[in-house]
């Protein structure tokens, strides 16, 4: 490891002496709240993203169709946060309550007009989606332009020793929670639930229990986009809205929920766990570029370990 | 009978190209040729996806990459010898032997479906990350600098082979790239015509059959996926030929995708289809550019969605349909089966 | 026909899936140009008994050997190139294929040069009555017609040793008849392990008979024994067995 | 390879070609010259680079309409030819053939990456059509077809560094964006906190679609520096100013940004996110000038939508008008006439003051402004007249090498 006297005396490798500073630092063990600070960093990190993922992973894992207009959903999550707080609705309203129940409207209006042709056809849904996504840029660029004014991060910060960092972290990390438990709850306890369940297992099983699977499609998209819309929301307040901030999304959400495999909760908890962990880490330890190309490097080694992503190993016909 | 017919029309079909392409810079205008040399070279990216997706059944969202190693083989080495020649069989054997690494890993470890598409698509990012953060002046290969998000500018286009001082117009670039494009389309033809492809559609159309007669799926697999590597990083030549510049956007997710839609478009399973695909939407999107009224995202939107709704099979296949419809009503054909298509289409979704 | 010369031989051959035992302990012999019957309920563990010895499964534990090769979790196509071939309970075959094309693919590997391979080819479209659709897309045929090209493409390859599950399935008994009369030319020169349920079938075609039950071989003996027994019957009505 | 075959085969290409251009020199030489003189423009007007775009546009297009209006230029009316690039490089290079080989414009204006301009500029030299680069970037072009009239870190980071060393203490800890800007740009950021005396505890780079900012945070904390420099770019990176402030790290520790407020940050953003940042850039919608309140007035009549008139819109339109005083000296259109105009130090006076073109670089001396943002507002603090393009011209002299067409990366 390089010793502090190096500081400041070469231009170049700077970031690499100071993560390794920092990396001493905290190998020592001296700053105890600055381990704090990390962990809640990389908790932070996998929660945001488990967040982004759920809306897809419902979709992807119960319909077999991969959202290209994900991102774009997310974003429309943050825009109907943003313009209904601007328009002086209370911010958590507006996070919790219009995000979510306005891009599952969306959702509803996409799935049936659109989506419910093309189920089966994995590529023909991507290509749509993709399409659909071009099309909400499109639209949303026309009517608020290009930018548009954000929303303060409600709630402050707080300080952990010597550090600071902001209750806004711990409640994504509890929404994250609140949505993983009501999802389980919906999927154990509920009619739809077992449907649903039934239909992840085995589509043609559901179609022959007498259940309609067009309508419970039509469910889960829209629980998907609520979903996805609600992650919107949440991040509004701590991303930069713009009409093209879905497209920093797909990609890595993408990667997470086909790591993740089939089972929706477990898989989705598993692999946004473990990637939001190595992309944390590696972004605290390295930089930030290495820290995404860390995280997808372990991506592809982790889909050439368990071809069926994390779930299809462990945690087989599980939610 | 039908079938001699077809390879008739077929034969005339490239007759017509290569009229087309030899005497396309006497009747347009430089600025058409040069679009037309540009549309061509992605043509070639095009083909070279339609033969993996479409012949070998793998689905790569990835196909950029090779595109864009290409491309950087291409600028690369002609920095560094001053000579087009070698440089562009460098741009061919760089991606075909990353093609073969990546596909190793890939296929010896029974990965396919969406999962192969992940894989692929990650590595395209990994790339752009990569590329994009090599702006310093430390990452220079021989006497090239690599650029980072600028790239490499000027870089020395096509000359007449083994004579670096004697570089190509823009209508002989035209000549070499449309003539490169006839050239892959019919080796592509008698490849897929040839064992080895009628193999490759075996083990498209079923692996397990395919491997309980005897064959190894994983190296046919890796055989088309080479091939199509270095098809792309042709085309990745091409390109550069083409804009004299190369950046890491090459490695972009939007190209990828880009490239699916040009085939669906076309028609996933034929190999005009994508070709034409290609070149249409290449086209719409440079007209989309010039006019002012609306949002390009939004032209493009409707217009891919309408489509997956309206011609989920593509112009192809499509049009070849209707013919035969046509052709029933007139009671010109007498067979109780319906023929099959031109190519052998592939049937996505029935799968896994 | 003697047990001398073990064609095929697995020992202690075992297969788990998590908590379930779907083939345990089968301890199986096969002479060279033996025909043999395998019966037993759905579940018994015949298909993933076949699965094993064509490489699609790797087994859990025990050894399989053909002639003097050690398969047990080797690749598919280097058991088919040793001289296995089988016609899998759901027809599997190339959809987007014709007919011939198909009988082809499978008869250039048996075959050196290429009037051979379409003398070949002719031959056994000839012999699955195929060659009057031929040109047709595989895809398009009915189960039945889908049943004989796969047969074909089986006979095509000319393997040593012919698994076929539930060949009959689906058949009028027309064409069940003429699929026991090429199983009993086939026998002339290779051996066969064929699994059926329909019983008059077993009867036109069987020597010996093993009975698969639970993952287990309940009992070997020909075929009037095994018909004649009382536990065999309890399987078939779904009785329980007092073993 | 032997030279007769090549021969013959050129020779041969050449007979086919003449005797089948016949039809092609009607269509190729049809134009007649008369009528408008064309402007090309270059802009990303859709994705992710549109925000930044279309500001650049609409003061294209007013500086046009005020020559109209006073009576186009050589008598000539001027006409617009933009083509929306879409954020794409592909199209950049497409577009920049279409106006140069088909619309055959008279200049061209645009490009807002730097690596949409090296995708272009061979494209100009090559077909020798007039180049003019408004936008702020890292320094370094050295090429007599391009001219380049935005400011490079000399004339603003130079500023930056010190005055906020001044004000918040010598340890700084840099954020840029991973590309050659951010880069480039974090390098001229550390020579010149180290020229003051400064110390450099950390320089992170973040590719351009990081959105969480939490790592970096804690990063930061735990280096302890006085001040955090930022040359973060797009919206994605916005999400920075977010996190930092929802940390409370905002009274904390001061932010001077070489690229905030660029496109419109400070009116996006919350003032309790925004305040107290530290810019310098080459023009600021603030500066109360007459000639700055008449073109903020003019732009935002004609187009009222536009969030914020940034030095990217002010270097355009300034840049545009230069192009025409070099055409009104050279009295022609010619592109080495033209030159060689603009090279005799040609000015004009425009919303920033004073922009005087230089010879030896292309470069623009020009005034340069720093400011601090006060309620989602910028509010100029000081003003450094006539800054000369030191870091290009350092490794640029084109009066020597009037043939060089490299971009430099100054060794600093």
């Amino acid at each position: 490891m390089v010793g502090q006297g190096c500081k400041g005396a070469s231009l170049v490798p700077v970031s690499g002496l100071q993560s390794g500073l920092v990396l001493t630092s905290y190998l020592k063990g001296i700053e105890m709240d600055l381990a704090v600070i990390v962990a809640l960093d990389v908790v932070n990190g996998a929660a945001s993203l488990f967040l982004l993922c759920l809306g897809l992973a419902i979709i992807f894992g119960m319909m077999r169709i991969i959202n290209l207009a994900h991102g774009e959903f997310v974003m429309l999550g943050a825009y109907a946060t943003v313009v209904s707080a601007n328009a002086g609705l209370n911010i958590w309203i507006a996070m919790l309550v219009v995000a979510p129940a306005f891009v599952a409207l969306v959702g509803l209006v996409v799935e049936r007009c659109l989506i419910r042709f093309l189920y089966g056809r994995l590529i023909d849904s991507m290509l749509a989606t993709w399409g659909l996504s071009l099309f909400i840029v499109g639209f949303v660029t026309t009517i608020f332009g290009n930018t548009t004014k954000g929303v303060p991060t409600p709630l402050g910060g707080f300080s952990v020793g010597a550090y600071r960092t902001s209750y806004y972290t711990l409640f994504l990390l509890a929404m994250a929670l609140v949505a993983a438990g009501i999802i389980y709850a919906l999927m154990r306890h509920t009619r739809f639930g077992l449907i649903a369940r039934a239909t992840m297992q085995n589509p043609e099983m559901a179609a022959k229990l007498g259940v309609n699977p067009a309508r419970i499609y039509m469910m889960t998209f829209t629980l998907g986009a609520a979903l996805s819309g609600l992650a919107g929301g949440l991040l509004a307040p701590v991303s930069g809205i713009t009409p093209v901030m879905g497209a920093a999304y797909i990609a890595k959400a993408f990667i997470t929920v086909v790591g993740g495999g089939a089972a929706i909760l477990s898989g989705t908890v598993a692999a946004s766990s473990l990637f939001g962990f190595i992309n944390q880490l590696g972004a605290y330890f390295t930089t930030p570029v290495y820290g995404e190309v860390i995280l997808f490097t372990s991506a592809i080694i982790l889909i050439r370990l368990l071809p069926q992503g994390i779930s299809g190993r462990f945690f087989k016909g599980q939610l | 009978m039908t079938r001699n017919h077809k390879l008739i029309a077929q034969a005339l079909a490239v007759l017509v190209a290569i009229v087309v392409v030899a005497l396309a810079p006497g009747y347009l205008d430089l600025f058409t040729v040069m679009q037309l040399t540009l549309f061509a070279s992605m043509a070639v990216l095009s083909l070279s996806l339609a033969f993996i997706w479409g012949f070998g059944g793998i689905l790569s969202f990835g196909q950029s990459a090779f595109f864009g190693l290409g491309g950087y083989a291409y600028a690369v080495a002609v920095g560094n010898f001053g000579d087009s020649t070698p440089a562009i069989v460098l741009a061919i054997l760089v991606p075909a032997l990353f093609a073969g690494a990546l596909g190793y890993f890939v296929f010896y470890g029974r990965i396919s479906d969406v999962y192969l598409g992940v894989i692929t698509l990650t590595v395209t990012l990994i790339l752009f990350n990569v590329v994009n953060s090599t702006a310093g002046n430390e990452y220079t290969i021989g006497s090239v600098r690599l650029g980072g998000f600028n790239g490499i500018p000027a870089i020395q286009t096509f000359n007449m082979p083994f004579d670096p001082s004697d570089i190509l117009y823009p209508e002989h670039a035209w000549w070499v790239t449309g003539g490169l494009l006839i050239v892959v389309y019919l080796g592509l033809r008698l490849l897929i015509g040839s064992t080895f492809g009628r193999i490759a559609i075996a083990v498209r159309e079923n692996e397990t059959r395919a491997a309980l007669l005897g064959y190894d799926p994983r190296l046919v697999k890796l055989g088309v996926f080479v091939i199509g590597g270095a098809i792309a990083g042709l085309a990745g030549a091409l390109y550069v030929n083409w804009g004299a510049f190369v950046g890491p956007t090459i490695f972009s997710l939007s190209l990828s995708a880009e490239i699916i839609i040009w085939i669906t478009v076309g028609s996933l399973g034929t190999l005009v289809g994508p070709i034409l695909g290609c070149v249409l939407i290449q086209y719409l999107v440079s007209q989309i550019g010039t006019q002012q009224t609306f949002n390009s995202n939004l032209v493009l939107g409707v217009i891919l969605v309408g489509f997956v709704l309206l011609l989920p099979k593509g112009i192809v296949l499509s049009i070849q349909q209707a013919f035969e419809h046509l052709a029933y009503w007139w009671g010109q054909r007498k067979s109780t089966l319906p023929s099959s298509s031109l190519d052998v289409p592939a049937m996505e979704g029935e799968k896994g | 026909m003697s047990e001398l010369v073990p064609l095929l031989q697995t020992k202690n051959l075992t297969m788990r899936f998590g908590g379930v035992v779907a083939n345990d302990d089968v301890n199986f012999t096969l002479g060279e140009m033996e025909l043999r019957c395998l019966i037993g309920p759905n579940g018994a563990g015949k298909s993933t008994f076949f699965k094993m010895l064509t490489g699609q499964l790797t087994p859990t534990s025990g050894s399989v050997t053909f002639r003097t090769h050690s398969i047990a979790g080797h690749a598919s196509h280097e058991i088919a190139r040793l001289g296995i071939g089988i016609k899998t309970q759901v027809p599997n075959v190339f959809n987007e294929i014709s007919v011939r094309e198909h009988i082809w693919l499978a008869a250039r590997r048996a075959h050196a040069t290429g009037p051979r391979i379409r003398e070949a080819v002719d031959e056994v479209l000839e012999r699955a009555r195929l060659t009057g659709i031929a040109d047709a897309i595989v895809g398009q045929l009915s189960h039945g017609q889908r049943q004989w090209v796969e047969i074909g493409t089986v006979l095509a390859a000319d393997p040593e040793l012919i698994l076929l599950d539930e060949p009959a399935a689906g058949m009028t008994d027309d064409e069940t008849g003429r699929t026991a009369e090429i199983i009993r030319e086939i026998n002339r020169t290779k051996a066969l392990i064929v699994v059926e349920h329909d019983m008059e079938f077993i009867k036109m075609i069987a020597k010996k008979v093993t009975i698969f039950h639970q993952g287990r071989i309940l009992m070997e003996d020909d075929c009037a024994a095994v018909l004649a027994d009382e536990r065999v019957r309890d399987i078939y009505l779904g009785k329980k067995v007092a073993a | 390879m032997t030279l007769s075959r090549r021969r013959f085969l050129r020779n041969s290409i050449a007979a086919s070609t003449t005797m089948l251009a016949a039809p092609a020199v009607i269509m190729r030489y049809g134009y007649g010259s008369e009528d408008p003189i064309l402007v090309g423009s270059l802009h990303d007007q859709s994705g992710p680079l549109a925000a930044t775009g279309v500001p650049m546009v609409d003061s294209l297009a007013l500086a046009i309409e005020e020559v109209n209006a006073a009576g186009g230029l050589l008598g000539r009316p001027l006409k617009l030819v933009h083509y929306d690039t879409q954020s794409n490089i592909q199209l950049y290079s497409q577009y920049a053939q279409q106006l140069a080989v088909k619309d055959r414009v008279a200049v061209v204006h645009g490009g807002i990456t730097s690596a949409s301009r090296e995708a272009i500029r061979p494209t100009f030299d090559r077909f020798r059509v007039l180049y003019f680069y408004n936008t702020l970037y890292e320094g370094g072009v050295c090429d007599r077809n391009i001219f380049c009239t935005g400011t490079t870190p000399a004339q603003t980071v130079e500023k930056l560094v010190p005055y906020a060393m001044e004000k918040a203490g010598k340890k700084a800890y840099i954020l840029a964006a991973d590309y050659n800007y951010g880069q480039i740009t974090a390098k001229w950021m550390t020579k010149y906190a180290r020229d003051h005396g400064g110390e450099i505890l950390s320089v992170d780079f973040f590719p351009l679609d990081v959105t969480n900012f939490g790592p970096t945070i804690s990063k930061i904390q735990a280096a302890k520096p006085d001040l955090v420099l930022s040359a973060l770019v797009g919206g994605n990176h916005t999400a920075f100013y977010r996190q930092w402030a929802a940390a409370g790290m905002k009274g904390e520790i001061p932010i001077a940004s070489t690229t905030f407020g660029l496109v419109n940050e400070p009116s996006t953003l919350d003032a309790t996110e925004s305040e107290g940042v530290l810019g310098a850039y080459g023009y600021f919608e603030e500066l109360t000038t007459p000639a700055s309140t008449a073109y903020v007035g003019k732009l935002k009549k004609a187009h009222p939508e536009i969030p914020y008139i940034s030095e990217l819109a002010a270097a355009t339109y300034e840049g545009f008008h230069l192009w025409a005083e070099g055409v009104k000296k050279a009295g022609t259109i010619d592109r080495m006439k033209v030159i060689e105009a603009l090279e005799s130090g040609i000015s004009f006076d425009g919303p920033s003051g004073t922009v005087t073109l230089d010879r030896a670089t292309h470069h623009a001396t020009r005034n340069a402004f720093l400011a601090e943002v006060k309620d989602r507002k910028w509010s100029v603090l000081e003003s450094y007249p006539d800054q000369k393009p030191l870091d290009t011209a350092a490794v640029c002299d084109l009066i020597k090498n009037p043939n060089d067409t490299r971009q430099y990366e100054i060794d600093i």
